[in-house]
């Protein structure tokens, strides 16, 4: 038309980049480039999941993870450490229903979570387990409290460590039966980070409750679970490709995650040279592994809202799944 | 929900009980959604009618409960639209039930800065007293030539595309016979 | 259930549009699937759907408007976005339908189809403008309804997925399990809402609003399989009128199968829609196995902090 | 072509999708790439108000190519006829027709009559206060010879003054490279928009032009569809299925408003407004407005029987049937004069009932200085519209130029009852009146304008009662004793008795079955000939919903509503057949000849009596439709003949001729004339021009703007921007422009814009967009901005409304405005506020200076 040449337009850019991406054996640019998209918008809903998730996820693996911790200190006879670990399990237990319905949109209808049993829904499942844990858990620190019935406490011991495992990952399991890609595609890592972290804060809880001469396992489920917890998620981002890693490494989760492996580590490093002389150095080395194993979660929550967010993480994974496809099925 | 609905509503045993036990479908369904009926189905009457935008004229279906129109969808009989509306016609009845509609007449005065309330029969005995004043002080028997006139430009109407033929028809049955020519609609634009 | 009453007798120009009808073709056998949930309710019914044919709509948002006052989903008044005429931007919880609207310069397939082509410099390419409703897809197996906690998404009779009003906590955790982006809660009153393909006008044999509404059958409701069938025939008219363009998205239950799917002429991702999506939460294995391998790696953590003694 | 069908009749664009779907080809020519440019094969871009040039192009085409179906054209079209010696086209002179008068600025269109007629000159008498546009339509084309065709004629169109051989030499400059000079519209993209309507057209298929106000909105939009008639007539697409020209008309019942006009220029039916010098007396008014032949031969019938449905009894053989009741006309009293009147005092009164001119009409302020000059104003709407509210929210009280408390108007505002609220009929575009129910009382004091004028005249002819001025007995002879419906809480009148009045009785008071009966004795009574019949048996026939499956097959629908005249659906369908009367094809039957039972048949209600032979010949003396011959299918026409060639009618000229719009950066290619000569302009300080080009002065407005609507908003905005769910969609006022406009001006997508012109200034947000294309114009980039005028200071959504910008400049014949092309400057941001605002456009007019007349 007219006098020639039309310049590219940058506000409609996003769609208008880019030719079809599925020509097979084509070389591959780097994958901002090549995503289209509709005006930049997400293709996915970011989760309307408030602070309150993030917490629960820490108190719920907290209160998990103190429930066989209590068990084994109670089968080892450190009675110290089990009734550290046994009020941990009922403090985590009973802060996290709180949290749960404090984020609902609807909380006077938190008992609908009650109304199905749904095997298809790690929500459904997590909400029962919890809720049972929370009675056992509840009924193992009465009857110490009470100092009543030993043998059913060791029984509600049982139970709540038999829930308190699945309580401590599901929220993993959770998170990653979504359609958000660096949750979803980090299934196989994410319930280890989840039990590592859980292990981690259950260790350092009951660490700085418990009289240092008592605290030695508990000291050490705690340096273990924040090294684990690091090493987990180091192996989480490298499975998930320099791709799909990305949103935990900037923004919020980027930050996030830094801390807590700043002071996961720095807190089983404390923990690891001054934990069994000083009650102080238990404490503050307890106080970072559980600020670690918060940030992390947060990192995780904030990674996935900022996935969703932008187009690129749903629309590339997706394309270069629909790739290797093609390309098994040429050489298929 | 308080606990007294909750237990009818609960699914858990219809889920033991039934087929469905993964409670995807018919046992977790709430007693309200098995018993839901599109609204239009308790109509007490319904009135056809015709799309009040454009000239296409397409067919319209009143569902009317309580002296209430709860619904305005297109005519499937209709030979022009086939039961079809675009999103005009598919917002007429919030068009009728706009939150911005007036219901009572509003007076001006002039030189006035606010609107004043006016009785109905009032308003209409002013306008008539106004129509026949302006008449009279503008009437025009004949031209400077001494040809019939018979008319008055002291006053003008505007619109008509909006409304009905038989509107139409004694406004201009009616303004001529006071004389009045300058009785104009949208047809000039 | 969309009318189908002859206007023209013996020409075949019926009420609903059978220009997608290709006589002697081969239809493939696409029965879809009947998706778990459907198959126990006392009556057996034929899964509705959608065909969302993209190619002939023309933009109208009357499926849009249609869909909110039926369901008095209430208007959100926002500003201009800049973004063609979609000022609505995606499905969320007050807007069930939304219509995209995707300007590019790109050759135009269409008017290859009747032998005309617009000029222009090569290296321009020419300019089209696409327009597509969008709409929950009312997945085979749905993410959504798979982690739904208080069985508030169900599915009904008629194999659609519905959010139960009356049910709903507003837990959020449907919204990002959708691969759509379809589901999100109402702020005002903080439950989730989504199109529940008119549950309620289907009981009384109704054709859902927007379809009813849509000025071209862009949007045409039916039984699934009869849908699939008329989409492949438009397909196959397309393909042979040169529009190589065109394709069909969640036509194909062994990808993922839709209750509502479309015609498209591009990528899925220039219209929004993910290229791929997947059934995430039928993954048990992978979900739970690890979820079980880290709860062992706890009780292991746990044994092995009192291996070097009991305090 | 001038019409954004699928934005603006989405549901009647569903037959076009359906006819794409089957192979038909679809062409959008527009500025704009719009909703309808997307579903078309092809779309083509022109500038704004140069379509004559591109269809006078395709006349061209055509004409070269010999292209025209011959049998068509000879047979019903009136190219054979021979014009006077005396007539001079717009290539002797430049760009004027013969007959022009540069003091009155009007024509007189005697020389362009056909040889050996004579003709009551119609056109050209305006200072006289003559007769015009829709008026003048009527007038007769003279006598005709011998077996009723007109005097002289070359069949074989060779003679140099027949009309085909004019026309091809009053478009033989329209080449592609013309229409690519003016239009902008590359020349291989024309010549293909030429070749497929040809290539479309002639016994075994038709075409059909749809348009709408894209071409009305000109200082020569009766021309755009003259010269498409043209084509159409050329190429036999007229009273055939598939073909015509179609008006996509506004609003619900714009059609029945002008049918039964709410129009100063005519009476139900078409009947002109008397005139005073004209028309004196009823003999002289039928004398003088129509033909013998043709229809409007019964022109006396149909006036006395509306005279009986106005005065009833009163109205007697002896007083003229009261045609003295009928007030006179002596110039045009359009409603733009009548604007003037209020600003200079001498038109006190205004209703305004169902419209929004502050926000809908041009030059918003001129408007509203109108309104805010008034002694009284009503207004009627069902919520307050800016017509209502101007006194304290006009962008004049925002500048200062208005100040509330000295204003005044006084304003009643009078809350209206919908369409839901009332019964009625409504006439569509197609001419189908359909009839709507009521479904619920309206609630307060809202009430239909059936109610507000029944109760108004009854008032006032209370109020008169006594009078024993004669200027009286017009109302108080009046026929008003309409029945009250007998369920009504308040009074309400039956709408059907209104129906059945303009549906019409005969001596016993039985409804007229059709106009056929009507008679100028005064035993029959109709308030609106054309509409005769609806109330035929009794039976409110518009009424009818019979569902069409179930109307035995015949997809024409006849059940479904009423259509005029007679239920016909497709007018002039005699074209349909041959001379002979057979189908031109099979393919494309519709109408034709039965030797056997000696009528007309086929699917529709003929156009032609339906016993009239096809060979039939008037004989000497006959008149009316016996005057037309069997095979002439254009009946209104006194030669039965579509006219090529407008030898009276049109105050512009026979022939449609490219001008530039009146406010135009470019000059006109073909001819010296750069504007239609007879425009209408109205050069006032309230309504000042921007300079055209070849004025100093004409680049500070550099760029054409073009006004439209949006699919998700309605006019001026009274019934979508007090709609949440339609508000949302279209929630801004806003601006299209080229990304090359974009950048040459810094605009951004989403960013906000002023537009400017020499009215004011308005602010609209921007949408950058492809959609827009620069335009090559005479070796110059003309870059267009797309304004959609929905907006207002009202509503759940508000904006500065594009009318604003707009001045008055008006077409001849039918007095409307041009709103689609106008001169306007753009720049980034948003306008100043308060006298901030007047500044700004004071400091362009001065840049520019802008001037009050034209040229
Ligand atoms: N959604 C919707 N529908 C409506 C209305 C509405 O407001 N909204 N209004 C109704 C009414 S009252 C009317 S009159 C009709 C009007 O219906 P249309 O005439 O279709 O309405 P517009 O959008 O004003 O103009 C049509 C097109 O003309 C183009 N145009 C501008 N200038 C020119 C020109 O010089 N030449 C050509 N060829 N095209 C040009 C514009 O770009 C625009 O796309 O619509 C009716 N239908
Ligand atoms: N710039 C620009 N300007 C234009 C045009 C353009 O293309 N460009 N187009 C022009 C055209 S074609 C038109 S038709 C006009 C339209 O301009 P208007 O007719 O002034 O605009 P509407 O908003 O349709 O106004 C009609 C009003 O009638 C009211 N109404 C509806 N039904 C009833 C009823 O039964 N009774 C009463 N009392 N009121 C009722 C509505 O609420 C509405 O406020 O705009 C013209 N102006
Ligand atoms: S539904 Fe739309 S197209 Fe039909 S009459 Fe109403 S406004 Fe016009
Ligand atoms: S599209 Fe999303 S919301 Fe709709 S059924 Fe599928 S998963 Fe659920
Ligand atoms: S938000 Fe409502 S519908 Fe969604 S998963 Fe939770 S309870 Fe179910
Ligand atoms: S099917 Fe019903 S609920 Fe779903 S989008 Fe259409 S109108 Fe809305
Ligand atoms: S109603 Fe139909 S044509 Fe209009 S936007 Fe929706 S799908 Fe497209
Ligand atoms: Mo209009």
């Amino acid at each position: 038309m007219s006098d020639g040449r039309r310049e590219p337009q940058p506000q409609i850019s996003m769609t208008q980049q880019g030719g079809s991406l599925d020509g097979r054996g084509e070389v591959r640019p780097v994958p901002e480039e090549q995503v289209r998209s509709y005006y930049g918008r997400p293709v996915l809903k970011e989760p309307v999941w408030t602070w309150e998730i993030p917490w629960y996820f820490f108190t719920g693996g907290l209160a998990g993870a103190s429930a066989p911790l209590a068990l084994a200190a109670d089968l080892a006879g450190n009675e110290r450490l089990a009734r550290s670990a046994r009020f941990g399990a009922l403090g985590g237990a009973m802060v996290s229903p709180v949290l749960l319905i404090s984020d609902l949109g609807r909380p006077g209808r938190f008992f609908n979570m009650l109304r199905v049993i749904k095997p298809t829904s790690p929500m459904s499942l997590g909400t029962w387990v919890l809720s049972a844990f929370s009675g056992a858990a509840g009924l193992a620190a009465t009857t110490d409290v009470l100092g009543i019935f030993p043998h059913a406490r060791r029984f509600f011991e049982g139970v709540a460590t038999l829930l308190g495992l699945p309580l401590a990952t599901y929220t993993a399991v959770l998170v990653a039966d979504t359609s958000v890609p660096v949750w979803h595609e980090a299934r196989g890592e994410l319930p280890l980070v989840f039990a590592s972290g859980a292990a981690a804060s259950a260790g350092a809880c009951a660490a700085i409750f418990t009289p240092i001469e008592d605290a030695a396992p508990a000291r050490r489920l705690a340096i273990g679970g924040a090294v684990a917890e690091i090493g987990a998620t180091e192996l989480m981002k490298h499975r998930l490709g320099k791709f799909l890693a990305e949103p935990y490494e900037k923004e919020a989760a980027g930050r996030y995650e830094k801390l807590a492996t700043a002071l996961s580590g720095a807190g089983a490093a404390v923990m690891t040279l001054a934990g069994r002389k000083s009650r102080a150095a238990t404490v503050a080395g307890g106080a970072m592994i559980l600020a670690g194993a918060a940030f992390e979660r947060w990192s995780v929550f904030k990674a996935g809202f900022q996935s969703a967010r932008d187009p690129k993480y749903t629309v590339f994974s997706q394309r270069e799944r629909l790739h290797s496809r093609h390309r098994a099925e040429d050489e298929g | 929900m308080s606990i007294r609905d909750f237990i009818p509503e609960w699914s858990v045993p219809r889920q033991i009980k039934g087929a469905d036990r993964w409670a995807l479908g018919p046992a977790a369904q709430s007693r309200h959604q098995a018993q839901l009926t599109p609204r239009t189905k308790k109509a007490d009457r319904v009135v056809k009618s015709v799309c009040p935008y454009c000239a296409v004229g397409c067919g319209q279906r009143i569902f009317v409960e309580n002296e209430k129109i709860t619904q305005i969808e297109g005519d499937p009989a209709s030979p022009i639209s086939r039961g079809r509306l675009c999103p005009k016609g598919s917002a007429t009845r919030s068009l009728v039930q706009s939150p911005m509609r007036e219901y009572k007449v509003k007076y001006r005065r002039p030189y006035g800065t606010e609107w004043e309330e006016l009785s109905l029969d009032e308003a209409m005995d002013m306008i008539a007293d106004r129509v026949i004043k302006t008449r009279e002080e503008t009437w025009e028997d004949e031209d400077e030539e001494g040809c019939h006139l018979h008319r008055t430009l002291g006053f003008a109407h505007l619109g008509g595309a909006t409304l009905d033929n038989e509107e139409n028809y004694l406004i201009k049955k009616f303004f001529t016979a006071m004389g009045a020519i300058q009785i104009e609609n949208q047809a000039r634009i | 259930m969309s009318d189908s009453h002859p206007i023209i007798p013996g020409s075949g120009i019926t009420g609903a549009s059978d220009a997608y009808n290709i006589e002697g073709r081969e239809t493939p056998e696409t029965r879809p699937l009947i998706p778990l949930g459907q198959r126990y309710y006392a009556e057996e019914k034929p899964r509705m759907g959608f065909f969302t044919d993209t190619t002939v709509c023309i933009g109208c948002k009357a499926c849009e408007v249609a869909c909110k006052e039926w369901n008095n989903v209430p208007d959100v008044i926002g500003e201009l976005t800049g973004q063609s005429y979609d000022n609505t931007s995606s499905l969320g919880a007050n807007t069930w339908r939304h219509v995209a609207f995707i300007e590019q310069r790109k050759p135009i397939k269409m008017q290859q189809e009747a032998g005309l082509m617009t000029p222009g410099s090569e290296e321009d390419g020419e300019f089209r403008w696409l327009m597509s409703s969008d709409v929950c897809k009312h997945c085979t197996e749905a993410p959504c309804l798979d982690v739904c906690p208080t069985g508030s998404l169900f599915r009904t009779e008629f194999g659609t997925v519905v959010v139960q009003e009356d049910i709903c906590n507003g837990c959020g955790y449907c919204v990002p399990a959708c691969p759509f982006g379809v589901l999100d809660r109402r702020q005002e009153d903080g439950r989730v809402w989504k199109c529940t393909l008119c549950y309620d006008r289907q009981k009384d044999g109704l054709e859902p609003a927007c379809a009813q509404a849509c000025p071209t059958d862009s949007i045409q409701f039916g039984p699934l399989d009869e849908l699939r069938e008329k989409a492949n025939g438009r397909l196959e008219m397309l393909h042979e009128a040169g529009v190589d363009d065109a394709r069909l998205y969640g036509a194909n239950e062994e990808e993922y199968g839709m209750g509502a799917f479309f015609l498209l002429l591009d990528d899925p991702e220039v219209y929004g829609l993910p290229p791929d999506p997947e059934v995430v939460t039928r993954k048990f294995k992978s979900l739970w196995g690890a979820a079980a391998v880290a709860a062992g790696a706890l009780v292991a953590g746990v044994a092995a902090a009192f291996a070097g003694g009991a305090r | 072509m001038g019409s954004n069908m699928a934005e603006n009749h989405p549901v009647g664009f569903q037959w076009v999708v359906e006819a794409r779907l089957r192979g038909a080809k679809i062409i959008h020519v527009d500025p704009r790439f719009t909703r309808t440019s997307a579903m078309s094969n092809l779309h083509v871009p022109l500038r704004a108000g140069t379509d004559i040039a591109f269809l006078g192009g395709i006349v061209n085409y055509i004409l070269e190519n010999d292209r025209y179906f011959r049998d068509y054209v000879v047979h019903y079209t009136n190219a054979p006829v021979i014009v006077s010696e005396e007539y001079a086209d717009t290539e002797d002179l430049d760009g004027l027709f013969s007959g022009y008068d540069p003091e009155s600025r009007s024509y007189d269109a005697s020389t362009w009559q056909y040889v050996g007629t004579t003709v009551s000159g119609a056109a050209g008498q305006r200072e006289m206060g003559g007769i015009t546009g829709e008026q003048a339509h009527y007038a007769q084309a003279g006598e005709l010879g011998h077996g009723g065709e007109p005097p002289e004629m070359d069949r074989t169109l060779e003679h140099p003054r027949c009309v085909f051989q004019i026309l091809k030499k009053h478009y033989s400059r329209y080449t592609p490279e013309m229409v690519e000079e003016i239009c902008g519209t590359p020349k291989e993209l024309f010549l293909q928009v030429a070749e497929a309507l040809c290539e479309n057209s002639g016994r075994e298929k038709t075409s059909a032009f749809c348009y709408a106000v894209g071409w009305t909105q000109h200082t020569v939009g009766v021309q755009y569809i003259r010269t498409a008639a043209i084509i159409q007539l050329l190429l036999g697409n007229i009273g055939r299925p598939g073909g015509g020209i179609l008006a996509l008309r506004g609003h619900a019942s714009i059609q029945g408003s002008t049918d039964i006009p709410t129009l100063y220029n005519i009476l139900p039916g078409y009947l002109p407004m008397p005139h005073a010098h004209q028309h004196q007396n009823l003999e002289m008014y039928v004398e003088r407005n129509s033909a013998k032949s043709g229809y409007w031969g019964n022109m006396k019938a149909y006036m006395v029987s509306l005279l009986k449905a106005y005065w009833g009894g009163a109205a007697t053989a002896e007083n003229d049937f009261c045609f003295d009741y009928l007030p006179r006309l002596t110039g045009d009293h359009s409603i733009y004069p009548a604007l003037m009147g209020m600003i200079d005092g001498w038109c006190k009164g205004f209703f305004v009932m169902g419209e929004n001119p502050a926000v809908g009409a041009a030059n918003g302020k001129l408007q509203r200085l109108a309104l805010a000059n008034l002694d009284w104003l009503i207004v009627r709407d069902f919520s307050e519209i800016e017509s209502a509210s101007f006194w304290y929210d006009s962008p004049e009280i925002e500048t200062g130029e208005l100040k509330t408390e000295e204003i005044g108007t006084e304003v009643f505002f009078m809350p209206a009852a919908a369409h839901t609220e009332k019964n009625g009929s409504f006439t569509n575009t197609q001419r189908l009146l359909q009839w709507h129910f009521r479904a619920v009382e309206p609630q307060g004091d809202c009430r239909s304008e059936l109610w507000f004028m029944y109760h108004l005249g009854r008032k006032v002819r209370e109020k008169l009662a006594n009078s024993t001025d004669p200027k009286d007995r017009a109302i108080l002879d009046l026929n008003w004793d309409y029945p009250i419906e007998e369920e009504s809480e308040f009074e309400e009148p039956d709408a059907e008795a209104v129906l059945r009045e303009i549906g019409g009785w005969d001596e016993n008071n039985e409804p007229l079955p059709s106009y056929l009966p009507i008679k100028a004795d005064g035993s029959t009574t109709c308030g609106c000939w054309i509409y005769a019949g609806v109330y035929a048996d009794e039976v409110n026939q518009a009424a009818r919903k019979k569902p069409y499956w179930e109307q035995g097959g015949n997809w024409v629908a006849p059940e479904w509503a009423w259509a005029w005249p007679m239920n016909r659906r497709i007018i002039y369908n005699r074209a349909s057949a041959d001379p002979e009367g057979r189908p031109w094809s099979e393919r494309k039957k519709y109408i034709w000849w039965d030797e056997e039972q000696g009528q007309w048949t086929g699917y529709d209600v003929p156009d032609i009596s339906p016993t009239k032979r096809p060979d039939y010949e008037p004989e000497a003396g006959a008149v009316a439709e016996d005057a037309i011959r069997g095979d002439k299918p254009f009946i209104m026409q006194a030669d039965g003949r579509g006219w090529i060639f407008v030898p009276a009618g049109l105050t512009d000229g026979p022939l449609p001729t490219h001008y530039e719009p009146h406010e135009s950066p470019f000059e006109n290619a073909l001819y010296g004339q750069q504007s239609n000569p007879v425009r209408e302009v109205y050069p006032r300080p309230e309504n000042p021009y921007n300079p055209s080009d070849g004025d100093p002065g004409a680049r500070v407005f550099p760029y054409v703007f073009t006004t439209y609507r949006l699919t998700e908003h309605h006019t001026a905005g009274g019934m979508t921007r007090t709609v949440g769910h339609l508000s949302e969609l279209q929630p801004e006022m806003f601006c299209e422009v080229s990304p090359e406009l974009a950048k040459e001006r810094g605009l951004e997508n989403d960013g906000w814009a002023t537009i400017i012109t020499s009215r004011t200034a308005i602010e609209a947000r921007v949408l950058v967009t492809d959609r827009v294309v620069p335009m090559k114009v005479q070796g110059r980039v003309v870059h267009q901005v797309g304004l959609p005028y929905h907006w207002g200071s009202k509503g759940i959504v508000t904006g500065d409304s594009a009318n604003d910008l707009l001045g008055l400049t008006l077409d001849p014949n039918v007095h409307i405005g041009e709103y689609k092309a106008a001169t306007c400057d753009i720049r980034p941001g948003r306008r100043p506020r308060g006298p901030a605002l007047v500044r700004l456009v004071e400091d362009y007019r001065r840049r520019a200076e802008s001037h009050n007349g034209g040229g």
